[in-house]
């Protein structure tokens, strides 16, 4: 961030006692990704808490989820959030045309990461993986009491119940991003309003992009992989 | 649609009205009875331990006794519900009766034991002890409820909006305490008494499925065609599994 | 945001009319937000106050029929007789209006707001508009959950701990739609009160005057700012918890069912996790404000300022540490419990430092007994009590015997009603004159604290004895018990005590909304106060200052010796006073 | 009525009792200290006017004294009570010749299965009661909580015990009667709108009662299939 330019709006109203070096927007989006931390400890915190303390086996990685799918989720994730940063040098470079462009490919990705996420659920739905467990007669049901231990059949629930919980409310968050993002892109990068001197929006979503992100990398890794 | 929904509610209010003048709905028609017989070892209900709840124990002289299987000094079984199945002509309507059905708690126990409503008919619950119960339904098809009631002549009434057969009722405040309550569309359903009778009146005349249910010993059906007029029988045998 | 660009120099300068909605109803002024968030609380208030009146009612008299209990539907009363699932109801929703939509929306939502840029010389709020959607998010709140007494079968039926599995099962707890729309309004509570923070924490940071540097703060901005992390941080778990409940009532999921691998004692952990930085929600707050109020009316300095700030600090952070001791006796590991048990007795410190301060301030006072002072002495005379029956559960080994029993009762309604209410009623009187230009009449409002003082020892007090006697909490009827029956008079006392003390409190709001109208005019400083909000007209104008006044000293200089007045306000310059840096050329 | 706590009734009771005491005597200083300080320095600093109060920021030396003195109270006020607590609710406190008793409570009954003469729970001659406890004097009892539902709360005021029964867990909690007769068992914790009528009782017998009270539940009358 380029103090030289020493205008007020990037940094804190310079008539007021600085408390610290960001200006309003900024301080608020990290005071509120602080309480996001919050929000998925306690769905992170839950899911290890019940996944660890039951005492019956859980579904092996793997055999219910598509991990390469996600795998390639979690790959279109984490390049949105590199065209985000790409986004937010053009911005502070006075870039216009790359900031348009880049935060086009942010809100893509973004999208796409919704639509394979939206494209999953109804995959597992319909195998009968669902909130309240394995469907009772589905396919999923039947292999779950051929191979108890493979399937983690007492678990199901469980299963069941942390997955849809921390990836649906990790999508919604996706979903609000992507919202947010288009929201900028017409009504201030498309009219070319942000400026070398004042990006603000785009840090700030850029940060809770970058938050979000982060999340997944955490939730792909327990919730999939483990 | 709504203005026929409307009619259909307005006829049905009618209806209502109409019913509630005339002393019974279905008149006429043929009736079916039988006995509910009971066959092999008469099975011992268990002990109801009322040692902590005094004011319902000393309603009693014996030490009562669970009501699962209720076997009539006559051999035949009572608190068996009987209800026509199927058979009955689409398209008719039984309006249900303004007086309610009514279930008492009396000293720790249902009375009656097993017992049968139309659907939008008065279910009245009654309680004659000074002590708490709660009655809890649990049906599939119905809105459950569970309600209590602290003081002795309290009344609450509800009333069920679709067929099923049973709805279990219990207290969750005296584990013993159980009744089931058949919801039927149509009034063609009766309960075997002391006698282990059981007479279902006002049929129209036609082929029927007839029921019997039994809480322990489950279902059994019978077939029966009567008349416009004149009556049927129809016994069923149960024996312990 | 260009124009933000081009206006942002003028911020300052007074907004001309605009329509009644605009300045009333959708009002993004943080004063008018605040003075939303007062009516609706107070409402709220009174509703919970109605609530309690049913509870005592049932407990002094059981099973007689309840004066005006007729008109309730069947499902709530049977010839006027409180059902016992409508008292479970009484009691789940009276904690849960006093504690979510009362007192915190009283404390945070009204003061939080009305306070904060007054008192650190803002212009207003960092983010307006959200600040608006917190307060319509809160209202929503409150009315989802008021909406609960008209569904089939009533409100939530759980306590308003809404312990699992009971809350979770419809079957169990016989409310199906009121304990989903539990659920639905404290989502939406908690992403108000998310909001609001980031708001109260953007504007405290960022957004103080010039020379308001962090120890020139008022403790009450102190007390609101700490608040406003805590909520920020502890309500997000709630709702998290109560997501994962409503999922468990409506989607099937398996999170607190033991029969399918959920975990009871996991709600409770979440719950009491954001449940105990609740608490500190519920009372810092009125810590703040009481220690302003204390030291104006001792015309005196606030006793050990830093360490009333650091105390401040030090409860909020060891109110992190503390949430097991609400679960003593609920089958956690026992060396969770002594774990639990240090940290929260070690809570007690910074307790005792605020009221041994402020009882330092009063020391060699000139004190001014005015409404808001009484108040004050009262809050830090029951608080002490609320805080020493605390004391009494931290021992694990007393709190098998008392844990659950009425003791608790009268302990947190010592914490919530002598505590933070007092406070609040200190409060309310105190900046009156700042929100509406007029003053609370002196008389009655001094006839209303004595009578509300007495009154209400009369009620809380011996909840205790019946407490140490052994009566459990949310009982319908405490007489089926023998050992319990021979407390039945103490019972009947405490209700017709409890009903003196609500009436009492019509004089209350008989002094507040009459004087809406007919109040005396104001003056500028009635209170002859130090603080950047009395420098201002009475009501204030949307965004206060022309330009942010420049602050020259701590807000507690009273008695100072450098001026012949016994209080010297924030801003005023003194000859040896220096500019302070940030009003400069800036950085 | 009692202003004070029930009496006494298990080996619990001293121990409880006395450190409520001691709180209160600790707890009842400070009250004093503060309600009437705050009543004197009301009174003796009123205002008057043309006066002005003294002009101070703070006293180090008393801050850190009423600072120290609490802190190393509540410090011993705890040690002192986790002493006590691992000898009630200790993982390993149960003393091993308790009597086991199981507990299994729904909503609204309890259930509390006795070992039969075998003593030995889980066997055929165990004896099933509803809302009636039997336990001989002066020996220990071990109760296994099991609750089908919801979480409901085994108290027992004059035994100074508590133990919430949470569903899916086991929890044990163990107490000594000292003194027999007839107790109350009461629910403590919400458990739906039955709460309040979920009263047991437990009777405490001297051996030779005890064991007529196992004869008589051994009569096949009382024999539930």
């Amino acid at each position: 961030m380029s103090h030289a330019a020493a205008d007020n709006l990037m940094l804190p109203s310079r008539s007021f006692e600085r408390g610290v070096d960001a200006y309003d927007i900024k301080l608020g989006m990290w005071v509120f990704l602080a309480s996001e931390v919050m929000f998925f400890g306690a769905l992170i915190g839950t899911y290890i808490i019940l996944r660890f303390s039951v005492d019956q086996p859980w579904a092996q990685p793997g055999v219910i989820l598509n991990v390469p799918l996600t795998a390639f989720n979690t790959f279109l994730l984490i390049c949105s959030s590199v065209s985000m940063v790409k986004a937010f040098a053009a911005v502070a470079d006075g870039d216009q045309k790359n900031l348009k462009f880049w935060l086009f490919m942010t809100m893509l990705g973004g999208a796409m990461f919704v639509g394979v996420q939206v494209f999953e659920y109804i995959k597992l739905l319909g195998h009968g993986f669902t909130p309240s467990g394995y469907r009772e007669g589905s396919q999923l049901a039947e292999h779950a009491l051929a191979d108890p231990l493979k399937y983690g059949a007492a678990t199901g629930g469980l299963y069941g119940s942390t997955f849809f919980t921390m990836t649906g409310f990790h999508g919604f968050h996706v979903t609000c991003g992507v919202v947010s993002m288009t929201y900028l892109f017409f009504t201030k990068a498309l009219p070319g309003k942000y400026s070398q001197q004042d990006y603000r929006g785009i840090e700030a979503v850029g940060l809770y992009w970058h938050f979000v992100d982060l999340v997944w990398i955490i939730l792909f890794t327990i919730v999939y992989l483990v | 649609m709504r203005r026929l929904g409307l009619t259909i509610a307005l006829g049905a209010a009618l209806a209502g009205l109409v019913a509630a003048r005339a002393p019974r709905a279905v008149q006429g028609g043929s009736t079916v009875t039988g006995r509910i017989k009971f066959t092999g070892a008469k099975p011992v209900n268990p002990k109801i331990d009322m040692s902590e709840e005094p004011e319902c124990k000393k309603k009693y002289t014996a030490q009562p006794s669970g009501e699962a299987v209720v076997v009539n000094a006559n051999g035949t079984l009572a608190n068996v519900f009987v209800y026509v199945k199927s058979g009955l002509p689409a398209g008719g309507s039984y309006p249900a009766p303004a007086t309610p059905v009514v279930i008492d708690q009396d000293g720790c126990r249902y009375h009656p034991h097993v017992l049968g409503i139309q659907v939008g008919q008065n279910l009245e619950i009654r309680n004659s002890d000074p002590v708490l119960h709660n009655i809890k339904a649990k049906p599939t098809k119905n809105r459950p409820f569970n309600i209590s009631q602290p003081n002795a002549g309290m009344k609450t009434n509800r009333t069920f909006a679709a067929p099923e057969v049973m709805v279990p009722l219990e207290c969750n405040v005296h584990g013993w305490m159980n009744a089931f309550l058949g919801v039927l569309p149509h009034p063609f359903f009766a309960v075997s008494g002391s006698d282990g009778s059981y007479t279902i009146k006002g049929l129209p005349a036609g082929t029927y499925t007839i029921e019997a249910w039994h809480e322990k010993y489950g279902t059994q059906t019978a077939t029966v065609t009567v008349a416009a007029t004149g009556s049927k029988t129809a016994d069923f045998t149960f024996a312990p599994k | 945001m260009t124009s933000v660009a081009a206006h942002a120099p003028a911020h300052g300068v007074h907004h001309g009319p605009t329509s009644f909605w605009r300045k009333y109803i959708f009002s993004t002024d943080h004063k008018i937000i605040g003075i939303q968030f007062l009516f609706v609380s107070l409402f709220f208030l009174l509703v919970g106050g109605l609530l309690a009146m049913q509870i005592r009612w049932q407990l002094g008299f059981p099973g007689k029929p309840m004066p005006g209990g007729g008109i309730l539907p069947e499902s709530m009363t049977a010839g006027g007789v409180i059902l016992p699932e409508y008292y479970i109801t009484l009691v789940t929703m009276h904690g849960t209006f006093m504690v979510f939509f009362a007192i915190m929306p009283l404390l945070v939502g009204v003061y939080a707001n009305f306070l904060i840029p007054l008192k650190v010389g803002a212009h207003d709020m960092a983010f307006p508009r959200i600040n608006m959607a917190s307060f319509w998010l809160a209202l929503t709140a409150g009315l989802i959950m008021f909406a609960g007494f008209f569904v089939p079968e009533g409100a939530a039926r759980a306590g308003w701990t809404m312990y699992a599995p009971l809350s979770a099962r419809p079957d169990l707890s016989g409310s199906n739609i009121g304990q989903k729309l539990w659920c639905l309004s404290i989502i939406f509570l908690g992403l108000s009160s998310i909001l609001g923070s980031l708001n109260y924490i953007t504007t405290v940071i960022n957004n103080r005057a010039p020379g308001m540097t962090w120890f020139r703060m008022p403790l009450s901005v102190w007390a609101l700012f700490i608040t406003a992390i805590l909520g920020l941080l502890a309500l997000p778990v709630l709702s998290g918890a109560a997501i994962m409940l409503l999922f468990d009532q409506t989607l099937g999921t398996h999170f607190f069912d033991p029969a399918a691998g959920g975990q009871a004692l996991l709600w409770q952990h979440l719950f009491w996790f954001f449940g105990h930085p609740e608490v500190y929600i519920l009372i810092l707050p009125a810590m703040g404000m009481v220690s302003d109020i204390i030291a104006n009316g001792s015309r005196k300095p606030i006793f050990g300022y830093h360490s009333m700030v650091f105390a401040i600090v030090g409860i909020a952070f060891l109110g992190w540490m503390v949430w097991g001791h609400h679960m003593f006796m609920s089958g956690m590991n026992p060396m969770l419990g002594s774990t639990f048990m240090v940290s929260t007795m070690l809570i007690a410190v910074p307790s005792a430092i605020k009221v041994f301060n402020w009882m330092g301030t009063m020391w060699r006072g000139n004190i001014r007994f005015h409404v808001p002072m009484l108040n004050a002495i009262g809050f830090v005379g029951m608080f002490a009590i609320g805080g020493l029956s605390g004391v009494f559960m931290a021992a694990t080994p007393v709190d098998m015997f008392i844990h659950d029993t009425y003791f608790i009762v009268a302990h947190l309604h010592y914490v919530l009603f002598g505590g933070s209410l007092f406070a609040l009623f200190g409060a309310i009187t105190y900046w009156y004159p700042k929100m509406f230009g007029k003053v609370m009449n002196e008389r009655w409002g001094k006839i209303h604290f004595w009578l509300t003082m007495v009154f209400y020892n009369l009620v809380f007090f011996p909840m205790h004895i019946i407490g140490m006697g052994g009566q459990m909490r949310r009982l319908y009827d405490p007489t089926i018990y023998t050992f319990l029956k021979p407390q039945q008079p103490m019972n009947e006392f405490i209700s017709i005590c409890a009903f003196i003390l609500f009436a009492v409190q019509i004089i209350f709001a008989l002094n507040f909304l009459l004087n809406l109208k007919w109040g005396k005019k104001a003056p500028q400083n009635p209170w002859e106060d130090n603080g950047l909000e009395w420098t201002l007209p009475n009501p204030a104008p949307h965004g206060n200052w022309e330009r942010p006044p420049n602050v020259y000293r701590g807000p507690y200089e009273f008695a100072s010796p450098q001026v012949p007045e016994d209080y010297l306000p924030q801003t005023r310059k003194l000859p040896t006073d220096r500019e302070p840096a940030a009003a400069g050329t800036g950085h | 009525m009692s202003w004070w706590l029930p009496r006494q009734a298990s080996t619990f009771g001293p121990a409880i009792d006395g450190l409520f005491i001691a709180i209160l005597i600790i707890t009842g200083i400070a009250f004093v200290i503060v309600e009437v300080g705050l009543v004197w320095f009301a009174i003796k600093y009123r205002g008057r006017p043309g006066r002005k109060a003294f002009y101070t920021h703070g006293v180090t030396k008393a801050e850190v004294i009423w600072t120290a003195i609490p802190a190393v109270t509540v410090v011993a006020l705890g040690l002192v009570s986790n002493h006590y607590w691992v000898e009630m609710k200790g993982r390993n406190s149960v003393p091993p010749d308790a009597m086991p008793i199981g507990v299994h409570v729904k909503q609204f009954e309890w259930s509390f299965m006795h070992p039969g003469p075998d003593g030995q729970l889980g066997t055929a001659d165990d004896i099933k009661l509803r809302n009636q406890l039997h336990i001989l004097l002066n020996r220990p009892v071990v109760v296994h909580l099991e609750a089908e539902d919801v979480i409901h709360s085994f108290f027992v005021p004059e035994f100074r015990v508590k133990q919430d029964a949470v569903p899916g867990m086991h929890i044990s909690a163990w107490f000594q009667a000292t003194d027999t007769g007839e107790y109350e068992i009461g629910c403590a914790e919400l458990c739906g709108m039955g709460h309040y009528k979920m009263r047991a009782r437990v009777f405490v017998h001297t051996p030779e009662a005890f064991q007529a009270w196992m004869t008589q539940q051994a009569t096949p009358t009382e024999a539930t299939p």
